[in-house]
């Protein structure tokens, strides 16, 4: 499984701060996932049609679009970072 | 290695404390480098609210200070990180790096504060005295002072448009 | 004119408590800025023994605040000098810059203190563990340091030889 | 008269921290005083014989072997400072 994490403004949007998911059978990589979550239309498909405005972390480390994705990661996302 | 302490907590930090405790038992540093960031008001702001990406910040905190004490070759560093609600005048963070000479003590301070606001996992809420609240935007001159430092902030904070 | 304290004095100075009056009845503060100057030890240090000139300190530390917080728009600044014998490990020197953003914070500590150790007069004599001491020399790289702020500083210290 | 005062080094090597004395005739600048006391021979000799490690502030400014001196003035001489 999957545990996908949303955090600021993605999480009041979506109004969840997180989800369990199987790892869907074709996803090797973030972009994939992205593009599974953009087919669920709604707020999701706005979000992330526009991925440049989101962040991505694969087990607690930044990583891009590009990042390969296994069962069992931790993938969050999440708007640049305001933080100091 | 040095001393490195990095902590996220709600509770205000005393900076004196912790200045005391990164001194202890050293007997060849010259200089601690110290920021501490402050709400700071303007356009009705009452507060921040502060959220965080837990297990991931400290362990981000942790790897960047790590990285400063090598790079900068300090004798110890402390980043300390608040969350939840802070009102206007409250201190937000606070960094303080140890070293033989002032230089680095410096370099350092300013190397863990860009990289603070471009890559650790925080994100501020704005909230208004008429009850509005916003959050915060990235700032561009903020990648920008990051970007100084080259190599390591970048491979730390690779981006999703890439 | 924004809040700023100079102080020569023997005692310890508490970081905690002078941040916090700095901050006292601020709104606009962002970020404070400090450097804390510690006795360093090596080769059989035991103590510095700080000497000043009464008077001329005090007023050419008050001039470089002052010009620190205009130069650098600063919400207000502290600077304490210790004076007497101060043991390896103890606190020196404390600067506090309180600005709006942490760029001019950060630049107009490092400028203080560039500014303290070649143009304030204070002396160091080195006491060591075998009843030695010796006037420490000055340092040809704070002169370089310092003169990395062009005329201001150059034109508070003009030299004898010339 | 001026006063005159001794820092760190100087202090130790004239021992003495300050003296009054009164503004000599002929001078009119820094240099002019540096020219009476190294006439004093000994350590006054050997110290003022090598002004380009020795400092100076007038009236608690620091100035150059240039500035002008008047009587009531204070003068220090001390070695390049080390604060900090």
């Amino acid at each position: 499984m999957l545990h996908i994490l949303y955090f600021a403004w993605l999480r009041d949007r979506l109004g969840r701060a997180d989800e369990t998911l199987p790892l869907p059978a074709d996803a090797r990589s973030v972009q994939d996932l992205i593009t599974q979550l953009r087919a669920r239309g709604g707020e999701y498909g706005a979000i992330f049609a526009r991925p440049e405005q989101i962040r991505v972390a694969v087990n607690q480390r930044f990583a891009t679009v590009a990042a390969p994705i296994a069962a069992n990661d931790e993938i969050a996302f999440f708007p640049p970072v305001t933080g100091g | 290695m040095p001393p490195v302490t990095v902590r996220v907590q709600p509770d205000p930090f005393d900076t004196a404390h912790e200045t005391a405790l990164l001194l202890r038992g050293q007997d060849m540093v010259g200089g601690v480098g110290a920021f501490t960031g402050v709400v700071r008001g303007g356009n009705g702001l009452v507060a921040l609210e502060l959220e965080h990406y837990p297990g991931m910040t400290e362990s981000q905190m942790q790897r960047i200070a790590d990285s400063a004490c090598e790079r900068f070759g300090l004798l110890g560093c402390t980043v300390i990180h608040r969350v939840g609600r802070l009102e206007v005048g409250m201190p937000i963070v606070l960094v303080l790096c140890a070293a033989a000479h002032r230089g680095s003590a410096f370099e350092a301070t300013e190397f863990i504060m860009d990289w603070l606001k471009t890559r650790a996992p925080f994100w501020k809420r704005e909230v208004f005295a008429d009850g509005r609240s916003a959050w915060v935007e990235a700032r561009a001159d903020d990648d920008a002072a990051a970007a100084r430092w080259d190599g390591i902030v970048a491979a730390a904070g690779a981006e999703l448009k890439k």
